[in-house]
């Protein structure tokens, strides 16, 4: 099953680093500016990690891979957090990723960013697409495929609902309503996480 | 290919960092990997080590102030971006002393996220380790913001302050309360007339129409919730002022540090022109300016603007002022 | 409104002025009419004064090298203009010595003319002055300017030798041949990214497409003869650092002291990172650089670039460069 | 005669605050920027020092005034040079500014500033106007009015010929063919001198 999750981050690579000028786009507009630079830097690690991994590696082997970059070499906001999230996700891959470690990968790894990160959905974060995705993937039918696609649409509408939210965490919480208008970027790569999967 | 001369924005942290190392080769040492600077000639004195970290992009923060009397390890990260835990963890474990490890940390999610993993790592390895967070900034002293206030300029008089204290080797515990009563005796606000170059895009950060300020702006290029027209500096500073004596609860006879510092983009003319508003506008409050600094020394690229900082003091904190340092960019 | 905080250009200087002698008043005395600054605490040792000045608007320079070690007085003009005669003149006569003054002037019309005149005045007096005159800049270094080369970078570096060997007591003609060396041995090129903002008019100097680069701009924020394409530091570095080279004729294993000049708008993580290939291309030519500054010292207000000078040193010209110095720009 | 002398120079005075944008332009293209200010700041000192003059002064002593401004409170290259053309002036005009007064005063001050600033005619400078003006004054009718005309004709004149020069001398020989096509400032506000008296 090596080939279920390294499709799945190498889309999900290469979708951030097509999309890295709007994603500093956005974060220009809301924040600092730096998110698109340090997700996609963060990208060509993994996808270069990734090509040095022994072929027939499990699912959850290779989205460690994901973990360990981001929690070891990535920093920002955007690194931790993300590497917590794939921390999960490769504990409950194992063998295998299936709908139902997808759905419980995505619990714990929100649980672990609402612990390390204090937001709540409605703060305008990541928080605000990953806690919808992780609504929908709850009782998803068993076909991972469908399963990616029921939390991609969630988190991309978590997404965009950002957008019309003053922000009370991250960066953006300092711009006032300069940020009104604009979604985050967080939530936005969250939605291209499970989209990539789809 | 924008403004900055770097080939790219990893390459002017990277570059950077090289150069800097090698034109201070006696007060730094540079580990590239995982990226962090080391005092060559660390206070002898010490039972704890001062790390400080963050963002790339505030040059001279916090690497010119690695030395003798302030840091003893600085990880920077990338432009903006909080250094990842392993470049934190490593340096504490290069620099800590038997008393442990002090990390200074500007309030930011970010920092904070990194800075705690890091510090679990350490105690895991039995290395004490602390945090004082620096939180200055009025201008996000809000209900609105829930995060708190962000670390700005204050965090160069922090690190000079707990340098001093620990040179007379001060514990943990004791370096925390007088950083934190330090942190909490300061307050700093921020003025820019024009954004910072996005090392990413090559263009403003954001677009500031001719004659306008942005008023209340952070080390991150950020603009403010705050745009105002551009009013002559003596009563701009003033203005500055009183919301900061304000803030900090100032009565006639209380003593600061003051700093004056620029973003980046601003000419020394300029924050010595500051100085001198900010001076009058002191002694309008019957407030003694003690100690001051004039400089860039927190800068957000090439941002032009100012902060202000007023730090309280007493007789104890301005002896540690006092004390010697030798770093690249201590110059008060 | 221009983007400067400054309610004008002539505040500009004089609050700046103000603020300066302010923070450095252990350092400086602010005589505002005519407009000098004199060291608070000189050399003693010195039988010669060292007297400089120029157009304000390259801070530091030269106030911020006034001090025990470098100067005795500073005379700034208005932003770009020189100063008049008469500053020049009544701070000679302040700071003279037994032996007299030595001017060092950079190379060009006015600040000559200004300084002329001041000389024959003091002459008349009866005290003793001479002058040195700075002209490192090769990008004007042409058939077809009959005025020769401006004095640029490199006269931070005449100050700071001289200012050593006036310390240890050596007299007029000794110093003016030492600074006519140090000179005839300095070369330096600038290039930038962006005009400054004139003060005058809120706007930049001039326009410069991005990814074009001015190359041998001077530090009026005058433009160049020519624009080129923005290379990537590392090759931009090293054309300079060849022109500098076959200019002052170095051969493998002639010594350098090097100077990485900020303009005024540049980061120091681009200073730096400037230094670290300026390093690898005088290793290249077999070139040792025995000492360095990074530092932003002689600026065109915000001009967005950068300036490299080469100066040839010996054992004797690197111990003056390593003699204390004390000054609030001094940081080598 | 006072009247002569301080209408000349206020008039003068009033031109170069006028043109102050123009010439901080010609100044932006062809060197630092900084001949505006400089000649406006100057010349604000001059208005306010004919301020308290006492009435009836003698021309000499009229021009004295704007010589001792520009001598001893004008930096720049242009405050000593024109401060060296006032200084002829005066000490020419003494009781009364004449067109003989003129033709002498412009001549010496020509020669004084050619004696400090080594330029030629052609080296686009201040002295590509007035040496037209000294050769116009030469052999002039003796009428005041008509000699500054004159004056200010040939001035003017050498003044627009030095927008074809690349400049040799001055701070637009910096600029190279960027000072192509721009009229060198100081020769402008000569011309300015000049009209100011016709
Ligand atoms: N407290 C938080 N909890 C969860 N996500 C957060 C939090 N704060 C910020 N984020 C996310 O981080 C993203 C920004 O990441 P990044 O640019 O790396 O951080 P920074 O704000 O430090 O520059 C935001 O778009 C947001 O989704
Ligand atoms: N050598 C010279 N002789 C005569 N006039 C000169 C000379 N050099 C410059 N000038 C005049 O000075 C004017 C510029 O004056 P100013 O802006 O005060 O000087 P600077 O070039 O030092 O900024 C030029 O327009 C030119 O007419
Ligand atoms: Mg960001
Ligand atoms: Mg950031
Ligand atoms: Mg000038
Ligand atoms: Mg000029």
């Amino acid at each position: 099953m090596t080939h279920t999750a390294t499709t799945w981050l190498r889309t999900f690579a290469a979708a951030v680093l097509a999309a890295e000028p709007d994603l500093t786009a956005l974060d220009q507009a809301t924040g600092d500016g730096d998110f698109g630079a340090n997700m996609a830097g963060a990208l060509r690690l993994v996808q270069s990690d990734l090509d040095s991994l022994p072929p027939g590696a499990a699912d959850g082997e290779v989205i460690a891979v994901a973990a360990r970059v981001f929690l070891d070499k990535v920093g920002g906001t955007s690194g931790p957090l993300f590497g917590l999230l794939f921390q999960e996700l490769a504990a409950a891959a194992g063998d295998g990723l299936t709908s139902d470690a997808l759905a419980t990968g995505a619990a714990k790894g929100l649980a672990a960013i609402q612990r390390v990160g204090e937001a709540e959905v409605g703060d305008k974060t990541l928080v605000d697409a990953l806690s919808p995705a992780v609504d929908a993937l709850r009782g998803c039918p068993d076909d991972l495929a469908s399963a990616f696609a029921a939390a991609a649409s969630a988190a991309e509408s978590g997404a965009e609902s950002t957008a019309g939210i003053r922000a009370r965490r991250g960066r953006a919480s300092y711009v006032g309503d300069h940020a009104v208008g604009v979604s985050d970027p967080g939530a936005v790569a969250v939605g291209l996480l499970f989209r990539a999967g789809a | 290919m924008s403004p900055y001369f770097a080939a790219s924005p990893d390459s002017l942290v990277d570059d950077g960092l090289a150069g800097f190392a090698l034109a201070h080769a006696d007060l730094v040492h540079l580990i590239p990997d995982p990226g962090y600077v080391t005092a060559a000639a660390p206070s002898p004195g010490r039972v704890v080590a001062l790390v400080s970290g963050g963002g790339a992009g505030h040059e001279p923060l916090h690497a010119g102030f690695v030395g003798a009397g302030m840091l003893d390890a600085a990880c920077p990260g990338r432009i903006f971006a909080s250094p990842h835990n392993r470049q934190i963890y490593e340096a504490s474990r290069a620099v800590a002393g038997s008393g442990g490890v002090l990390h200074v940390v500007k309030n930011y999610t970010g920092d904070k996220i990194n800075f705690g993993i890091a510090a679990e790592r350490l105690q895991h390895d039995g290395i004490r380790c602390a945090r004082v967070l620096v939180d200055d900034d009025l201008a996000t002293d809000s209900a609105d913001i829930a995060v708190g206030r962000r670390g700005t300029g204050a965090t160069v008089v922090v690190e000079k302050l707990l340098g001093a204290a620990a040179d007379q080797g001060l514990d943990l515990d004791a370096l925390v309360a007088l950083g934190e009563r330090v942190a909490a005796g300061s307050r700093s606000l921020a003025v820019a007339t024009a954004a910072h170059t996005s090392p990413a895009t090559g263009s403003p950060a954001f677009a500031l129409p001719a004659g306008q300020l942005e008023y209340g702006v952070g080390i991150h290029g950020e603009r403010s919730g705050s745009t105002r027209p551009l009013t002559d500096p003596a009563s701009l500073v003033a203005d500055m002022a009183d919301s900061l004596v304000i803030a900090l609860g100032l009565i006639p006879g209380d003593r600061v540090i003051t700093v004056v510092n620029g973003l980046g983009g601003t000419t020394p003319l300029e924050l010595y022109g500051v100085h001198h508003h900010l001076a009058a506008a002191l002694a309008d409050h019957g407030v003694t300016a003690q100690r001051h600094l004039v400089d860039s020394v927190v800068t957000a690229l090439d941002m032009r603007g100012f902060s202000l900082t007023l730090t309280r003091t007493d007789d104890d904190l301005t002896a540690l002022w006092d004390a010697p340092a030798r770093t690249a960019a201590w110059k008060a």
